[in-house]
This record gives C-alpha cells, structure tokens and sequence, in this order.
C-alpha cells in the first residue's frame, strides 16, 4: 500500500503546497472516510432543508419589513396587537420545545412511554399555541382588520399564518410519528424521523422568537 | 445512540455530527437533561426581558429596537446550543458552515431588500411635504 | 440610441462606448488566444510540446485575477460617477428654466400633461428644442417604462408612485418614443411620436391648444383610463387641476382591467379581452384631433 | 359554484386554430406512443425500469428526456416569434396580441424551468454520484419524486395549451398585470402552480444533492479532490436552496392576492408591486448562476479530458466558483436599475455585478491554460466548449455592459438584452447541455453518438445562432424593445429578416441531432463501447462498465489523488496488469418505489384543481398526497441486497474487458 501511496504522490499534479499523511478516517469534518452514517445524512439533509425553509420567511420578513407602514388608513399593529396572548403563545411554543427536547431525551433511553408521553405533551402545547393564534386572526377578521384590509396586513397574515401552518403541518407529522412509534418501536429509521422531527420543531421556535420581536414587540411599541 | 447507528458505531469518534445530536458521552455543559433545563430558563429570562424591554419606559425609546434585537439575537443563540446542540467543535465544522451560509443568504435578502425598497420608495413618494399640504 | 439628439442620449452613448472599448482591449486578445491555443496543441500537431504537468503556475494565476480585476476597478469608477451624472433625477444643467411636463401612462396610450401650459395631449409629445424638459411620471394601471431612444434614459412609471426624468432635445425634429416595458395586450402599439420644435413655435403650438375643444376632468379621464388598443393622438384645451396628483395619490381610482371593461361578465379562458375598449374612448372624452 | 369550478367548454380554444391544431397534434402524438408502448407491451418494463425507478442514473435519464421535449417546445415558441416578428411589419401577422403573448411568457417559462433546468439537474443527476464514486444520491427515493413534480409542472404548462390559457404576461409574471384585475383568466394561475410545483421538486433535488456532495464521497475523496463539476454542482445546488425559497415565497404572496385578495403587490391599500420585482429578482439573478456554474462544471471536465491535461489552477477555479456563487446573490438590482432607485443604490450594485465578470474571467483563462501544453482533440463536445467559450466572452462582455446603469438606462428591455441572455443562455447553458449529453451519452449507454452528424449540428447550431441573435444587438441599440407583436419601425426590419433567416439555419440544426440520435441507436453496435472509457477520460466515472451497474462500483473506490481513475488507469497501463481484484461483499441498493409518481399524480390534480378552483378536487389530492406519504414512511423493506457472487460475476466481466482495451496501450509521452 505505503508505495502504491508514494507513486501516485508523485504524480500527483497538484502536489504544491500539500501535506501528506492524512489517514482516511483522521480528518473529521472534511469527510474523507467515505460516506457518512445514515443517520448523518438523513440529519444533516434535513438542516439544508430547515436552512431553505429560514430562507423563505426571510423573503416573509422582508415583505413584512417593507409593508408594516402600509397600514392604508387602517388599523396598525399597536391598535391590534395584544401582548398578554402573544405572551401566552410564546411561553406555550417555548415550553413545548423544551418538551420537545425531553422526549428526544427518553428516545436515548429508548423509554417508549416517557417518548410518548412527552412527545404527546409538546403536541398539545403546540395546539394550545396555534389555538390561540387562530383565535386572534378570528378576532382581528371580526374587527375588519382581516388581510385584506391593508398591504401591512396582508404581509402580518401570512408571515405569521405561514409559522402557523408550519405548526400545523408539524403537528400532523408529530401525530403520523407517534404512531409509527408506537408500532414499529425504536428503529433506527424510526428514530431518524424523531429526530428530524425534533429539529424541526425547534427550528420553528427559533423563528417565532424573531416573528414575536420584529412583528409583536416593535409594532406595539412604535 | 449505538441503534441509531448500526454500521459506523466504531467510527462514531471520527465522523461528523449529525445536526442536533448529542453527544452523549461528552458530558457537556449543554449535554442531557440539565442541558435543555439550562437552555430553557435562559430563553425564559430572555423572553421575559424582551417583553419587558419592549413596555418599560426605562429604556430610551428610540434604543428599544436594538435592544430588542440583541435579546432576539441572543435567545436564538440560546436555541442553536442547547436544544439544536450546535457546538464549534471540529465535528460540526459542516453544520455551521451550512448554519453561516443560510444567515448570510437571510442577511443579504433581508437587508438587501429593506435597502433597495427604502431608496425607491422615497424616489418615488407622491410629493414634497409641501406639495401635500397644498393639496385640498 | 447610436444618433443620440440631446446631452442625455449622447452621455449615455459616451460611457457605452467607453466601457465597451475598456473590455475589447481584454477580450479580443482573450479571444485570439482561445482559438490559437486551440489550434496550436491540436492533437494531431506534433510539433507542438505536449507538457501534462503543466497544471500550476502562481505567475499565471495572479496575472489571471488581477487582469479582470483592474479592468473592472475601471470600469467600477465609470459606474460611479455615470450613476450619479445620469441620475435620471438629476437637472440638467442649462440656463433655461427647465419645461414641466407630467405623464401618465394608461392601457394602451400615453397621456401627457403641461401644468403650466394648461393643456394635455394623448399619445404625441410636443417639446421645445434645446429647453430641458422636466417629467414627473405616473400610470394609471400596470407597470410601463417611458422611453424615447434618441434623447436617452427611460425611467419605469407605476400606479400609486411618481418617477422623475429629466431630457433634453438638443435640435428639432421627430423622434420615436415608445413604452419598454410590458404592459399588456395592447403594449406594441403604446408608441408616440415626439416633436421638438423650437421655443416659440412651442409657445405658440400650448396657446393655439389652450382653452380649446377637448376637456379633460375626472369622469373623461375615467373614460380615457379604459383599456383601449391603438389610440390615436388628441388633445385637451382644458385639463383639470390636480389631475397628476390626484392618479399619483390614487384619488381617482386606478384604471380598470378587462374584466371591468367588458362589463361584468365571467372572465375565464383566453376570451378575457377588452370588448369594449376597442373602440377609441378618447371620443367620448370630445378631445379636439390632431394638435 | 359548479362542481367544476371555472372550467367549462369555454376553456377549449374551439375558435383558435393555431393552438386547437398544436394540441391536437401533441395529442395525437402521445396517444400514438402510448399506444405503441401498450401494444408492444412495454409498461411492465417502463414501469419497473424507469416509472418507479430510484436509480439516480435512470432519474438523470428521464429529467433529460422531459428537457428535450420541453427544448423542443421551447423552440417551436422561438420559430413562432420569430416568424411573427418578420411578418409583423406594420401588419398584424399571424399571430394576435392575446396569442402572441402566451407564445413568449410560454417560451421563457418552459426554456428556464422545463428545458434548461432539468436538463442541468439531470446531468448532475446522472454524472455526479458517479463523480463521487458512491452508489447513489443521499436520498433515492426523495429524487424521484423531485423529477416527477418537475415533469407535473410540465404538464401543466402544457395542459394550458389546450385547456384555458398560458400567462400572457412575461417569463416573470410582473404586478400588477399579473393580479386579478389586469389577468382575470386563468393563464397566471397555470404559471403559478406549475412554477410552485416543480420549485418544491428543484428545491429537493437542492437538498438532495448538496447532502450527496458534502457527505457521501468515496473514502479519501477530500473537498478539493473532487472533479470540477462536483465543485460547481455543489455550488449550483446550494444556490438552489438558498434562491428557490425566494421564489416559492414571492409566488405565494402573488398566489395570496390573486386568490384571497390580499395586497401585497395591488394598486390598491397600500400593495407595493416594487416588492415583486425586488422579490423576484433576488431569486431570479441566482437562477441564472444556477443554470450556468454546472454548466461550466462540465466544460471544465470538458477542456481537461480533450486536452489530455489536468485541469489548470484546480484551486483557483474552485475559489473562482464560490466566489460566483457567493457574489450572485449580491446583484440583483441590475434587472431594475430604470425603476429609479437613485445613484448610491444603482452604482453600488453596478459594480457588484461587474465584479462576477473577475470570477468567470479566471475561469476562461485556467480554460486557455489547460489547452496550452494539451493534445487537444476536436470530437463533438470539445468543438460545443470552444463554441461556448468563444461567444460566451462577447456575451457577457454585453452583460458587464449592461450592468453599467447609463447604458443600461438605454438598454433594459431592448433586444440587446435578449441578445445578451441568449448569447449567455445558448452557449453557456445549452451548448453545455449538449456537450455534457454527448459526453456522458456513452457511459449511459453503451455506445457513442455519431460524430459526424454531431459535428454538423455543431457547425450548422452554431452558425444559425450567430444570425439570429447578432442582428438583435443590432436593433436593440436601435431602440427595439423586446416582446412587441407587431413592428411600425422601418430602421429595424432588415435585421429582423436576418434573424428569421438565421432560424431557419437553427432548424437545420436541431434536425441535425434528431438525426444522430436515430443514426446512432441503429448503428449502435458499431458504436459501441465496451471499455467504459470512450474519451481516455480522467474522473472515475470513466472506471465503471457502460452502462454502469445498478450499484455503480462494486466496491467503492479509494481515493488517492485528483484525478483517482487516470492514476490507476497509467498504472495499470505502464504495469500492463490490472488492479489487484478485491474481495467482494454483498450491497444493498434502495428499492423501486412508486411514491415519486403517485405524489406528481396527487400533485397535478391539486395544481389543475387549484388552477380552475375545483376545491374538492384540491382536497381530494391533498389527501391523497398525505396518505402517499404516510404508505411510503410506513413501508417494511426500503432495501434489497445484492449478493456478493452476482457483484463478484458483473465486476470480472467489466474488468476483463477494460483490461484488454488497456493492454493495447501505451502512456502518453
Ligand atoms: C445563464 C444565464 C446568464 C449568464 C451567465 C449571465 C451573465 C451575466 N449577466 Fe445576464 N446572464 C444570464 C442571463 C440573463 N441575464 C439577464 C440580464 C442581465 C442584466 C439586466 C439588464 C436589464 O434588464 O436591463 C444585466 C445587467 C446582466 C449582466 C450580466 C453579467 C455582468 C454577467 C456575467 O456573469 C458575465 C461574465 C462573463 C464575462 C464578462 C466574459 C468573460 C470574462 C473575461 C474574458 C474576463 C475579462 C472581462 C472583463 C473584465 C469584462 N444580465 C437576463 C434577463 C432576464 C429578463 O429580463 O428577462 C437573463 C436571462
Ligand atoms: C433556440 C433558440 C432560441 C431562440 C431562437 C429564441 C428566441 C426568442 C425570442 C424571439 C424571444 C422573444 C424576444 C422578444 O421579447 O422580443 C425570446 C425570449 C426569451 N427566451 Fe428565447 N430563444 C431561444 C432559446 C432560449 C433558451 C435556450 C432559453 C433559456 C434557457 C431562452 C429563454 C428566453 C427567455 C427567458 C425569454 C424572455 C421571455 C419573456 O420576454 O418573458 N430562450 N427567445
Ligand atoms: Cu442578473
């Protein structure tokens, strides 16, 4: 091997300025042991996939950031913005991704009821959450402040119902997976999924903390 | 972890992290049950002063915005390492560098496009001030 | 655009042909080269060194980033300060008072106004020669691009916003202006013809037209803010004050689409067209012809 | 409200012959070849070899025959307009203005999304697990169902033909014509949901691809010894995922107003349709970096295999692609610089673009290096990348002109643009296409295409675009504007005229390759292959058989250097003995799966009921795709395996016959 390694070295064009000596496994994070682990993959695809999905709410956040003035003679976000339920909404995602968090904890331990029962917990808390944010869109129809009213409203509706729908769509996964679960037990595909799942919920949290700075707090307090 | 992964158990130490995986047996600070319990009261208390920083009159008005920003700032950073267990360690060299590139990309449209619209949109507002007070 | 006829046009045309000539220098040779190494180290030419190992070379690769680079160092100072000169709201510097003139672009036609003449006209332009010519621009309905190639720049004019230009005719004569940019069916025949004749024919040309058939207010712009294909030019003695201002705030309503003008029937499939716009409204609004 | 929504027999354009006829005869043709397949009873084998295929391979296969076809619909638009254009003068022509307009935003919509796209996608699709020197991409499945919600996207815009209309307001459907008031029909709601869906299926394939290429290389392939293409596909795809979220959000929001009456891009309560043009042209600059890095991905491999060299200043060409990469998305504003952003805005971002121009130079020049000190062989590919290289300088030598905004303020929209994104579009993208087509053909096969008939597409392709498209610089800086039907300007005509000469030449053209692909299946036993190797080529796609095995290598190669397959190639040639043979073990490869194609089943009633508001229908397909979903996730045995002894008999058989081809040769000089 050691001088089949030396012939091609010296061959080898590009050898300027290189070192030698890598072992193939040694170099970790430059992925030179051949293809990574299932479970790495799946994992890691899922990141670019969360990475996409960032990026679209940007193209909402920038929408939202240039049409929050466009409020057309209507109603602006302090007129309709109640705090103590967006309060209450965030403290309920929070929690449920902490939640989210202990079930991934009771899949190590491969404890099929604390998995499920805390995976049943954070999805209650996420229906809880988008309860309460259909209950306010309701509301705000109701006052003729509905997404059509104005372009500041349009662009408040679909940023926020975007996260919603994202909770939604969440929560169906999370229903889909808790029975897959509980059939099919922890298999390692099975478990790629929670784990993905876990990912993803988190990922939403972290942008409901950008949606309850820029469109709740800066628009009620300006 | 060893189910998770049947084939490479023996290389564990050498691969990459998966994004959001745990290593277990490095007995972090953001590892485990007292790593989530930790992340939690963080983003709590952070949740808890951005609502506070928002409504106090303590903080000078115009500032409010930049505060906000940082506790935001900060309470995702919060999210990133404790509950999506992003570390600089070598092993998620990959799942920053895609982390980086996916907050540039945010940047530029976000500040890009907020810096675009802004100049046309002053170009092209309807009239001088004093025109519109002329108006009836 | 390459026989400009005002300082705009020719400016335009000046950085063009700079920045055109700058990237020839590199590009010519880059060119020649392409195809001489090409038939140089053709296989089948023995003569020619065949050198594999030849992958690298530090020298080549610095002469390689930073030839590109000063050019566009150059050229990036050509942007500039052409940005900031040809600024489409930039004055022209002139020791006339610069002419005002509003434009509102409408489905399919041009409606021009002159606010201090007091009269209006549809879809021909009658400018002063050598007398900069002040535009503030708005639509009626979608998304239009002002455009008279021979005297330069062209500025987007949308519904709900004001663009400004400034031009200038340096001789008399006739141009063609045109919409460029898509607005619809009837976008090809969104032309208009530009005069420029001198100062006091001018003068002469605002006051014969002054007071004039042809009023323009509120409901006869209603009638004119139709979709209509190939309007032919007209003119308005009288035009209502505030007219521009009032389309720009959007106190008088956004012109209507097809749907409206064909009167209220579904629209579904390619038969979605105007039905009633083909006729000219420009009829109903009694404008006097020609001008 | 009836049961089908809007749809009725309005829809069907019975009065318009021009588009009843084209339908007609699309019809006729499918129905043809379905017949054919079903008498010849060909659906078990198109069913079980392709339809449900998860092969990357067979994916890459099929995205490139749905490009074709959608080339060839794209060019029918382009000889239309063209013909329009030269007949047009102050005349109405053939073609009105309702008709003429669906022809060009049809044109532009199916080259960018259903013949430039997938044909690139499918060249990484196929070439770049190769490359890597792995089985398949990191998601099989995920990428059949990426190719089958392009190809429903597809056939939606084709379905508007016949059913209803096409958008008759550009490539990029501009607000507010674009809105309910301006386009009351039906033709922006079939762009919208046929862009929504293939988007979904580009985004994945994104994801698909930029996982395959950071996590799945052979072992000892670091970063920067991965051929050239991979470098720029993993470019093109983290493009992808960075840019398509844009447009899917940016055609959501004009979705949300065209159907809920939201105002974001409205002339009314404060909509802002600058938004939509910032919006969509952030996405829309990347794209076209998207369509162009794996295109030149594919030159590189191009110039270096034909030139018998390494290519030159790998690295440079590596930090010249992310550079590209990273600058694309900094430029969008050139699109708009005549909406009157004023100077700062304008100059900032003139020079921004005109920096891209210091990347793709460097790129041009390691192309020049690495023929110089080659052995440069003119077969049909390398005569597409000299075609390319030389018309591509001129080309974006006119978009750095255009990038300069007082030029551009005389420019945008002209026909100089259109000749500019053409001249960047054809060579760049296209000429790549087929260069890689050819390249790769091959190795997918078995057998090379005919290089004389290729030779003369070249030549003829090549010579008809230059007339077609140097006249339309010409009356771009006669003021032509783009997308006019019908021409009052006498200065312009002559050119005109030798532009739809220059059709005609392209015609010929593309009859060329119609051809050689005929000629070449017959004669496909002379043509054969049977070294894996047709090209002396130099990355490791050229070490497996042709066609290669379903499980590409029978054992995954170790990397040593750049160019793995040329090192081990001279050393078997110089030792004149093969590599030692390596104990074999069994491999386990996805199983097919028809997931991909019932989702684009789901996923066309969804868009079709969408698009003619059938909520039921909507709803039908909705839950159809979620219970796809659930079956797929649900299922026991995602895998199968293949025994050692059958990857052991397949491996030998290839071994022997390249060893016998490499005993007739001798190291180069
Ligand atoms: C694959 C597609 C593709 C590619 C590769 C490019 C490449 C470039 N484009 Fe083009 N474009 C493409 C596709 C389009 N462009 C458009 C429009 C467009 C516009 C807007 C014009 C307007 O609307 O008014 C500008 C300013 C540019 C600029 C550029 C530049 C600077 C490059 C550069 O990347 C070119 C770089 C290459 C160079 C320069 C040649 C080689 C370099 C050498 C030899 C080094 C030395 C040279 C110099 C230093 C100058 N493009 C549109 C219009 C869409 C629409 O409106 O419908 C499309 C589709
Ligand atoms: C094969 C030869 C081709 C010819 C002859 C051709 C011809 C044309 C013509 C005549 C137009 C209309 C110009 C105008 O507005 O006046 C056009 C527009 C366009 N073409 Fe092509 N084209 C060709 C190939 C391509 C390819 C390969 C692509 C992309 C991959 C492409 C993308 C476009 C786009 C985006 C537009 C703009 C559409 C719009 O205005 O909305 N074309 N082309
Ligand atoms: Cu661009």
């Amino acid at each position: 091997m050691s001088d089949i390694t030396a012939g091609s070295a010296a061959r080898d064009p590009y050898r300027l300025g290189r070192s030698h000596g890598h072992g193939l496994l040694s170099a970790t994070g430059h992925g030179e042991g051949g293809p990574a682990s299932k479970f790495v993959t799946v994992a890691y695809g899922f990141w670019i996939f969360l990475l996409s999905d960032i990026i679209m709410f940007s193209a909402f956040f920038a929408a939202y950031a240039v049409l929050s003035k466009a409020t057309a003679d209507g109603p602006a976000g302090k007129d309709l913005f109640e705090l103590t339920r967006v309060a209450a909404q965030t403290g309920v995602l929070l929690t449920s991704s902490f939640t989210g968090g202990l079930a991934m904890l009771a899949t190590h331990r491969r404890s099929m009821a604390a998995a499920q029962f805390w995976l049943l917990v954070t999805g209650l808390l996420g229906a809880a959450f988008l309860f309460l944010e259909v209950q306010e869109f309701a509301a705000m129809v109701n006052e003729q402040a509905g997404p059509s009213r104005s372009a500041f409203l349009s662009a408040f509706f679909a940023l926020v119902g975007c996260h919603g729908t994202h909770v939604g769509l969440g929560l169906l996964w999370l229903g889909t997976m808790m029975a897959q679960l509980w059939v099919k037990g922890f298999r390692p595909e099975i478990l790629r999924r929670v784990h993905c799942f876990s990912l993803f919920w988190h990922a939403l949290d972290i942008i409901w903390v950008a949606i309850f700075t820029l469109v709740y707090l800066l628009g009620a307090s300006s | 972890m060893s189910e998770t992964d049947t084939r490479n158990d023996q290389a564990l130490d050498h691969r990459d992290a998966a994004p959001g995986e745990e290593r277990m047996e490095e007995h972090e600070l953001a590892g485990g049950l007292a790593g989530y319990l930790l992340g939690f009261g963080l983003a709590i208390l952070l949740t808890v002063a951005s609502f506070f920083a928002a409504q106090t009159d303590l903080i000078y008005q115009p500032a409010v915005i930049s505060a906000l920003t940082v506790l935001a700032i900060a309470q995702m950073g919060v999210h990133l390492v404790f509950f999506l267990h992003i570390t600089t360690g070598p092993d998620n060299t990959n799942n920053v560098l895609a982390l980086a590139f996916g907050v540039l990309i945010v940047a530029l449209v976000v500040l890009g496009s907020v810096w675009i619209m802004t100049h046309l949109s002053q170009n092209m507002a309807s009239m001088s001030a004093h025109q519109a007070h002329m108006m009836p | 655009m390459l026989d400009p006829r005002g300082p705009i046009s020719a400016g335009n045309r000046t950085i063009l042909l700079n920045s055109l000539a700058v990237m020839l220098v590199i590009v010519i040779p880059t060119l020649v080269a392409l195809l001489a190494f090409a038939w140089m180290f053709r296989a089948t030419n023995r003569r020619a060194r065949y050198d594999p190992e030849f992958t690298y070379s530090g020298r080549i690769e610095l002469i390689v980033w930073s030839i590109p680079t000063l050019t566009i160092l150059f050229l990036g100072g050509l942007i500039y300060y052409g940005s900031y000169r040809l600024d489409p709201r930039r004055p022209i510097e002139s020791g006339q008072r610069p002419l005002e003139i509003q434009v509102v672009a409408l489905d399919w036609k041009w409606l021009f106004l002159y606010p201090d003449q007091g009269v209006g006209t549809v879809n021909q332009l009658v400018i002063p020669a050598g007398v900069p010519v002040h535009f503030k621009l708005t639509s009626s309905s979608v998304m239009n691009t002002f455009f008279v190639p021979q005297l330069g720049s062209m500025v987007y004019v949308m519904n709900g916003m004001q663009t400004e230009l400034h031009l200038q005719a340096d001789r008399e004569g006739d141009y063609f202006g045109l919409s460029a940019h898509f607005s619809g069916d009837g976008f090809s025949d969104m032309n208009f013809r530009v005069r420029a004749v001198s100062p006091e024919e001018f003068a002469r040309w605002a006051s014969s037209l002054h007071g004039g058939g042809g009023v323009l207010n509120a409901r006869a712009y209603g009638e004119l803010a139709r979709q209509s294909i190939n309007a032919p030019p007209a003119s308005f003695g009288v035009v209502q004050d505030g007219l521009f201002d009032a389309v720009v705030r959007q106190t008088l309503p956004p012109g209507p689409g097809p749907a409206a003008t064909a009167g209220g029937e579904p629209q579904v499939s390619p038969r979605a067209e105007p039905k009633a716009g083909m006729q000219a409204p420009a009829q109903q609004a009694q404008p006097k012809a020609g001008g | 409200m009836t049961m089908l929504g809007k749809l009725d027999w309005s829809a069907i354009p019975f009065d318009q012959p021009i588009p009843l006829g084209a339908a007609l005869i699309v019809f006729l043709a499918a129905a043809a070849v379905l017949i054919w397949v079903t008498v010849k009873g060909y659906w078990p084998y198109l069913w079980d070899e392709w339809i449900t295929s998860v092969d990357h391979k067979r994916i890459g296969v099929m995205y490139i025959v749905l490009a074709a076809l959608m080339l060839l619909r794209g060019f029918v638009d382009a000889i239309m307009m063209r013909t329009q254009q030269a007949l047009a003068i102050h005349g109405p022509g053939y073609l009105p203005p309702e008709h003429y307009d669906q022809v060009f935003s049809a044109h532009g919509t199916i080259m960018i999304f259903f013949a430039a796209m997938p044909f690139v996608i499918g060249l990484m699709n196929f070439a770049v697990p190769l490359q890597l020197g792995i089985r398949d991409v990191a998601f099989p499945t995920l990428n059949s169902v990426s190719f089958w919600l392009t190809a429903t996207g597809a056939l939606l815009v084709n379905i508007s033909l016949v059913v209803g209309e096409f958008a008759r307001t550009g490539w990029l459907p501009y607000a507010p014509l674009s809105e309910m008031t301006y386009s009351p029909g039906v033709g922006v709601d079939y762009y919208l949901w046929s862009i929504q869906i293939s988007g979904v299926g580009t985004l994945l394939t994104g994801v698909n691809l930029v996982t395959t290429i950071l996590k799945m290389r052979a072992p000892g392939m670091g970063y920067l010894r991965m051929p050239m293409f991979c470098w720029t596909s993993l470019a093109s795809n983290l493009l992808i995922v960075a840019a398509f979220p844009i447009l899917t959000a940016t055609l959501a929001m004009l979705t949300l107003d065209r159907y809920l009456g939201f105002h974001f891009f409205t002339n009314e309560a404060g909509g802002n349709q600058m938004m939509f043009v910032n919006l969509i042209w952030a996405w829309g600059h990347p794209e076209v970096y998207i369509l162009v890095l794996p295109a030149f991905g594919i030159y590189s491999e191009i110039f270096s295999t034909f030139s018998s060299k390494p290519l030159f200043g790998y690295r440079s060409m590596v930090a010249a692609t992310l550079f590209i990469c990273i600058v694309s998305f900094m430029v969008w504003l050139h699109h708009f610089f005549t909406m009157g952003a004023g100077a700062d805005v304008n100059a900032a971002f003139g020079i921004a673009t005109s920096v891209i121009a210091v990347g793709t130079g460097v790129k041009i020049y390691n192309w020049l290096f690495t023929m110089y000190g080659g052995r440069v062989r003119f077969d049909t590919p390398m005569l597409w990348a000299l075609g390319f290289v030389t018309t591509f300088i001129i080309g974006g030598m006119t978009g750095v002109l255009l990038a300069v905004p007082p030029a551009d303020f005389m420019l945008h929209n002209s026909l100089f643009l259109v000749a500019h994104f053409h001249n960047v579009i054809i060579s760049g993208v296209l000429f790549a296409a087929f260069a890689g087509f050819t390249y790769w053909f091959p190795k997918a096969f078995g057998f090379r295409l005919h290089e004389g008939w290729g030779k003369a597409a070249f030549w003829i392709t090549l010579a008809g675009y230059v007339l077609v498209f140097v006249p339309l610089y010409i009356v771009g800086l006669l003021g032509m504007t783009r997308r006019l039907q019908h021409i009052d300007m006498d200065l312009w005509t002559p050119w005109l005229m030798v532009a739809v000469a220059g059709i005609a030449v392209m015609i010929v053209g593309a009859a060329c390759q119609v051809v050689q692909l005929i000629v070449s299946i017959r004669h496909r036993d002379a043509l054969r292959d049977e070294t894996g190797d047709p090209w002396d080529g130099r990355s490791l796609e050229w070490s497996t058989s042709s066609p290669p095995p379903a499980f590409n290598y029978a054992r995954l190669p170790h990397v040593e250097d750049e160019e793995p397959y040329w090192t081990v190639k001279q050393r078997a040639v110089d030792k004149q003995a093969p590599e030692p043979e390596q104990g074999y073990e069994p491999i386990e490869m996805p199983r097919n799966s028809p997931t991909g194609f019932v989702t684009a089943f789901f996923s066309t009633l969804i868009g079709f009921a969408l698009i003619w508001h059938i909520w039921w229908l909507a709803i039908v397909g909705f839950i159809g795709a979620y219970v796809t979903f659930v079956v797929f996730a649900w299922r026991e045995h995602g895998d199968y395996e293949i025994p050692a002894d059958e990857v052991e008999r397949i491996d030998r058989d290839s071994r022997a016959a390249k060893f016998a081809w490499m005993r007739g040769r001798e190291r180069p000089a």
